[in-house]
């Protein structure tokens, strides 16, 4: 590494990792931005909401679980902290509690949203229910791919920090915030029904 | 007769030229244009200008000069982007969004409530137009009768995809959408045959479907209302009467409706005065005792992927359905 | 003033050798499909698209030959429908967009900031590799006979199933979301490089005017691209899993559709013409001989246009009856959206006024372009005005308009650049007489093409219709347009033809023949694959017109500083400032991206049979692809 | 003024404006929706009033931006847009956001009046 040029001189600014997964991150929140535009379209021109006397949506289980998730935020940016510290151990401690949450999160949703399916009613009722699917199941699919993120790292992790590896933590904090944050927004949205 | 002098104009000078107004709406779209065409070259003048001036000095200074150093006439080069570029386009700009926006568009938008008496309602189908006058009977196809001066509301909407409904000489064009009923006026200066063809890609024969607004004094046009009104008039002759049993019979009735028969199909046009149009399959082709035949023996020849199938009728048949149908006026 | 020419010192030329064989790519074929060097990327991109382009150019002849005369039958009906859906799906996604940004962006951009690659080579080439897979996927349907057959803009109901039982749509839907995916990897990978890979000293104010374009197209499609995919999706689900997003009957809405369709069309064409801005402001300099007019203004016009322009979407949707205090937002925006345009226009001009201009071939494209872009721009201001729009939409007249703004706007630059980069590419020097002669044949011939539309639109002529009736005053004009066609056609094959000898038998270029103002030609030609020996000193936008920096960089080779032959890096700076933050590792060639391009394509082929099931076996064979792309860290090489 | 406040300006300038020419013309076609649509106008929004107050607030901040680039452009007469960076490149940026906020400006005023002058809710 030729690093004699970099003699004194303070690392500026955030690696290029942290912006790839901003990018991500912005086209992920557009798409979700164009979903919930379309929850509003179709609200706005729609005369009685939720159509044809579907159910309102549920509250008070949603709202528990998305704030078990949303706790979750915390112990991710505690890893990205502890790898840029170079702790290894901590590291990989945080990761494993945000993983045991955010996996009972997804197993209790994604069940949820097979008996929803099966019980209340079918995406192929009406506009409502298709959009409606479709916001839970894009946000469910997103935190999926956040755990089999949290996976992979744990087995890098299993063979030591390198600065690839610390960047890779930073990133997917950063990957888990914004999934935390669109989850809001989508149950929001979702709730937003019983207005 | 009303009728046959529109069906004469109709044979002559017919156009879809949104520069030949023959209404007020047009007429201002039509001056807006030319407002904005004359501006264009003056901007598009001052543009090829700069080229051809910079073209004429191209010599003046030795290549690679200007390279390191003071920028040449890099003062000039701002005032003109600043004045040219930003402020000037934004006053013109400015000008033109007001006039076109929030004046001319009063005159071309779907009118009030109040400002008609006769409303007609439009209905696209793939591809041809159902037209209906609200209060009477009346129902025909791919050619609507408006009385002249008079402002008309339209109402247009889809039996299936979406189109678009526009007769340029007299107004703007306004789409058909499935979810909703849209308006526009339509108002006539003069008595003619106007045309106007579907604007929205609509299909395989979204090139023809056509449709022609025929503007007719006042009085003729009622009486032409009211005939269109009545049911259909039996047939005379006798081979027009075994036509008339074919239509029932057989297939045709299942698609089409003539009024006063037991023919109440809903795929097809209403026949009930087919024979007083002057145009078949949405202006694809004449309404001619030769035309109509031919299209009778098979439809997908002139109108390829239309909805009427070839029903593989013997030459007899034809000329009878031909003889009944053409009784229809 | 090639660096690497004649190094002074041992020293140097041993530091040279050592880069030499630290990027050396691999020979062969295998090299090309494994290689992670922008500017094989680049090329690879380059050639894929002139196929595409060939494609999209044959559909449109064929188009023009069917409507050279009235009730004509060249073509069927349906065939028709097939292929002007075809010809504006391929040339905007699969000519256009990948040549301005996938080849001329890959090629250059590096060059331009002085850097040895993207910021991830990998993904860059994993771009191509999908692109290339999406853009046989679309085209299979073609041979199948299943091409998209509703438009380009592929409106509902038409393309619901009830109206379009086959599976034409689906290999739109599908193909677009593929190479949406390939868009947004390319827009990902270049907003991050031009933040973070540019050389020290390059901060936001000193950036060249093509990086500029290139960053505003990257924006553009990052945003643009989800409301695309979004309605695309839906459309998939309504036609193959039943939901009811575009059905009416069912509390669906049609114009749903329209809305998140525009959201992304008309940025969209911004992202089409705004990389050929890029060209021009690069091109202008070179052959005036003089830093562009008005710089910062037009650096920020080149962001403005594709800002603002996500602020238009509806006036595509004039006529749909939307309430007029709706539809005066979009117009207001859509006056506005003019002005960054007018600023450009003026800068550019002016800068051939103050200028030394030498009018070679590049800069009678660009001239051309001018001209082209500006009527086309002048047309466009017309749409502002709702009433005069409602009346001319969806007919030959907007069909004008587009084409001047995407033929005469984009593709003219494009021409331009590839005549004024050749030499830089190949190290040969093009033909300038045949040059300047295929710019005046297509000139005249896109003129007589395209002008002739303004006239049979305003006299009623409807787009999209497979053949006309005659004594409505259409003829003449359509037959003109058919014979400007294939005039343009003779000229791009001249252009083709001219580029083609001059490779094989062109004279040798020197590695500066243009004393072009960015950082691309202080290096060899064809550069090294390590691009500069060393990271450049810069200290002004026009970076290879500074005397003094070049000298510098002789001088940092000579003493090895900022070489970085001890491993495959490169440097990583402050995203405004361009203060030196890093020194990166690099990842070298890798056969990941093309494997996981090919995994993708069997999802989407699996997904186009309604193979759900299996499709998720090729997502997670997706994965396993991922996990083995990063089982070898660039880190531990 | 200290060259943290010129940097702050500077961004603000920049982006304000951008930010709040977005905002007004989704909430102004917004409201239209709301207005007009089946399902809208239940919420009885009165649009010339809140495309008023809309307006108006947008312009407001639009101006503010404008005025923060002004700042820093007089405030840096002594550099050059091409002099070295931080100075050179906030000058810069202050200049390119004179620019962007004048047009964000216009575009919030035509569209705030037209909405206001326009008939409710009659179809374009």
């Amino acid at each position: 590494m030729s690093d004699h040029i970099l003699a004194g001189r303070p690392a500026a600014g955030r690696p290029a990792a942290w912006w790839a997964m901003a990018m991500l991150i912005a086209s992920e929140a557009t798409l979700f931005g164009s979903f919930v535009g379309t929850y509003y379209y179709l609200r706005f021109t729609t005369r009685v909401w939720p159509p044809d006397g579907l159910p309102k949506p549920a509250l008070a289980v949603p709202l528990v679980l998305v704030a078990c998730l949303t706790a979750t935020s915390v112990p991710m940016q505690l890893a990205s902290r502890a790898a840029r510290a170079g702790r290894l151990g901590a590291t990989r401690l945080f990761l494993v509690v945000a993983l045991f949450v955010q996996s009972g999160y997804f197993a209790f949703e994604s069940n949820d949203f097979g008996e929803q399916i099966k019980h209340r009613f079918d995406i192929t009722r009406n506009a409502y229910s298709s959009i409606y699917y479709v916001l839970l199941g894009a946000d469910h699919a997103h935190v999926f791919v956040g755990l089999l993120f949290d996976l992979w790292l744990l087995w890098k992790l299993a063979r030591g920090l390198t600065r690839y590896r610390v960047n890779a933590v930073q990133a997917i904090a950063w990957y888990w915030q914004a999934v935390i944050v669109l989850t809001l927004v989508v149950t929001g949205t979702l709730l937003s029904a019983r207005a | 007769m009303a009728l046959g002098a529109s069906v004469l104009l109709a044979g002559c000078g017919r156009t879809q030229n949104a520069l030949a107004p023959e209404s007020h709406q047009s007429r201002d779209i039509a001056s807006l244009f030319w407002w904005m065409m004359g501006g264009a070259w003056i901007g598009l003048g001052v543009v090829v200008g700069l080229l051809v001036w910079s073209w004429k000095r191209r010599r003046r200074r030795g290549f690679g000069a200007d390279t390191e150093g003071p920028k040449p006439g890099e003062r000039a080069g701002w005032v003109v982007v600043l004045g040219a570029g930003v402020a000037l386009p934004i006053v013109v700009l400015a000008t033109l969004f007001v006039i076109a926006d929030v004046l001319v568009i009063r005159t071309t938008q779907a009118p009030a409530k109040t400002a008609t008496r006769l409303t007609i309602r439009v209905i696209g189908h793939q591809w041809w137009w159902e037209v209906r006058y609200p209060g009477t009977r009346a129902v025909t196809a791919n050619e609507i009768h408006i009385p002249v001066r008079t402002p008309v509301r339209v109402q247009v909407t889809t039996a299936d995809v979406i189109h678009s409904f526009w007769v340029p000489q007299l107004n703007r064009k306004i789409d058909a959408i499935p979810e909703r009923t849209n308006v526009e006026e339509l108002y006539a200066d003069a008595p003619g045959v106007y045309r106007g063809q579907c604007a929205e890609f609509c299909g395989l024969q979204h090139a023809h479907m056509g449709v022609y607004v025929i503007a007719d004094p006042p009085a003729a046009f009622h009486r032409w209302l009211a005939r269109e009104g009545r049911p259909a008039a039996a047939p005379s002759r006798a081979l027009a009467a075994r036509g008339r049993r074919l239509f029932l019979g057989g297939a045709c009735s299942s698609c089409h409706t003539i009024r006063g028969t037991g023919a109440s199909g809903e795929v097809g046009p209403d026949l009930t005065h087919v024979a007083a149009r002057t145009t078949l399959a949405a202006l694809a082709i004449p309404n001619r005792r030769a035309d109509l035949a031919r299209w009778i023996a098979n439809a997908q020849h002139a109108k390829p992927g239309n909805q009427m199938p070839d029903l593989r009728l013997t030459g007899s048949q034809v000329g009878a359905l031909v003889a009944y149908l053409q009784g229809l006026r | 003033m090639a660096v690497v020419e004649a190094p002074e010192s041992p020293a140097a030329a041993e530091r040279l050798d050592r880069l030499e064989q630290i990027w050396r790519s691999r020979p062969g074929l295998l090299g090309w499909l494994t290689t992670t060097d922008h500017k094989r990327v680049g090329l690879l991109y380059l050639w894929t698209t002139l196929a595409f382009f060939a494609a999209g150019g044959a559909e449109s002849l064929l188009i023009r030959t069917q409507l050279a005369q009235p009730n004509s039958h060249v073509v069927s009906p349906s065939t028709f429908d097939e292929l002007f859906s075809m010809h504006g799906i391929t040339m905007i996604f699969f000519f256009i967009i990948p040549m301005t940004t996938g080849a001329f962006g890959n090629y250059l951009l590096p060059l331009m900031i002085g850097a040895r690659d993207m910021a991830f080579p990998r993904m860059n080439a994993l771009s191509y590799w999908i692109f290339l897979a999406s853009g046989i996927f679309l085209y299979t349907s073609l041979g199948l006979g299943m091409a998209p057959n509703a438009g380009w803009f592929d409106y509902v109901p038409l393309a619901s199933r009830a109206f379009d039982p086959g599976r034409n749509v689906d290999f739109y839907c599908l193909g677009i979301i593929f190479n949406s995916i390939a868009s947004t990897l390319t827009a990902a990978q270049f907003i991050v490089t031009i933040f973070k890979s540019r050389a020290p000293g390059m901060s936001l104010n000193r950036l060249p005017l093509f990086c500029y374009a290139q960053l505003a197209a990257a924006f553009g499609l990052l945003f643009a691209l989800p409301p695309l995919s979004a309605d695309t999706i839906f459309l998939f689900l309504d036609r193959n899993v039943g939901t009811h997003f575009f059905d009416v009957a069912l509390g669906g809405k049609s114009l749903l559709w329209q809305h998140l369709f525009w959201i992304f069309g008309h940025p969209e064409v911004y992202i089409l013409i705004v990389p050929a801005f890029g060209i021009a402001t690069s091109i202008i300099p070179a052959f005036t001989q003089r830093k562009l007019v008005a710089f910062p203004l037009v650096g920020i016009a080149e962001l403005l246009v594709v800002f603002i322009g996500f602020g238009v979407w509806a006036h595509h949707m004039f006529a749909t009856g939307l309430p007029t205090i709706s539809l005066v937002f979009f117009a207001a925006a859509t006056a506005m959206v003019v002005i960054p345009s007018t600023i450009q226009v003026f800068a550019w001009c002016m800068s051939f006024v103050t200028g030394t201009p030498q009018f070679k071939t590049p800069l009678l494209f660009i001239a051309g372009f001018i001209f082209m872009f500006v009527t086309g721009g002048l047309t466009g201001i017309m749409f502002m005005a709702i009433p005069f729009d409602q009346q001319v939409t969806d007919t030959y007249f907007v069909i004008a308009h587009f084409h001047y703004i995407i033929f005469g706007a984009a593709v003219f630059p494009i021409f331009g650049g590839l005549y004024y980069w050749f030499p830089k590419v190949t190290g040969k020097l093009y033909l300038e007489r045949p040059g300047q002669l295929s710019f005046w044949i297509v000139f005249v011939g896109t003129n007589l093409l395209f002008f002739p539309m303004h006239i049979v639109g305003l006299l009623g002529m409807p787009r999209r219709q497979y053949t006309y009736p005659d004594g409505l005053g259409w003829t003449s004009y359509n037959l003109a347009e058919t014979i400007g066609g294939f005039l343009t056609a003779a000229g791009i094959l001249l252009l083709l033809g001219n580029l083609v000898y001059s490779y094989r038998k062109g004279a040798d270029a020197g590695s500066d023949p243009w004393h072009g103002p960015t950082l691309e030609w202080a290096t060899t030609s064809p550069p090294p694959e390590y691009n500069f020996p060393v990271v450049p000193k810069v200290t002004s936008a026009y970076a290879n017109w500074d005397r003094d920096d070049r000298e510098e960089d002789r001088r940092r080779l000579a003493e090895g500083l900022f070489v970085l032959e001890q491993g495959h890096e490169q440097v990583e700076v402050s995203a405004v400032d361009a203060r030196l933050s890093d020194v990166v590792p690099m990842p070298h060639e890798s056969p990941w991206p093309p494997l996981l391009a090919a995994s993708l394509a069997l999802v989407f082929s699996m997904l186009l049979l309604r193979k759900f099931g299996v499709a998720g076996v090729m997502a997670v064979l997706c994965v396993l692809t991922l996990v083995g792309w990063h089982s070898r860290e660039p880190a531990e090489q | 003024m200290t060259r943290q406040r010129l940097e702050l300006l500077q961004w603000v300038g920049l982006l304000l404006g951008a930010g709040v020419f977005a905002a007004q013309l989704v909430v102004g076609f917004g409201i239209t929706l709301a207005e007009c649509g089946d399902g809208g106008n239940r919420f009885g929004i009165g649009n010339d009033l809140w495309q008023g107050v809309l307006a108006g607030a947008a312009a407001a901040l639009v101006a503010g931006a404008e005025a923060a680039a002004v700042t820093v452009f007089l405030r840096t007469r002594r550099t050059t847009y091409e002099a070295p960076p931080p100075d050179g490149r906030i000058r810069f940026l202050a200049i390119a956001a004179m620019a962007a906020n004048a047009v964000f400006l216009v575009i919030v005023l035509l569209s705030g009046l037209a909405s206001i002058l326009g008939v409710t809710c009659r179809p374009g």
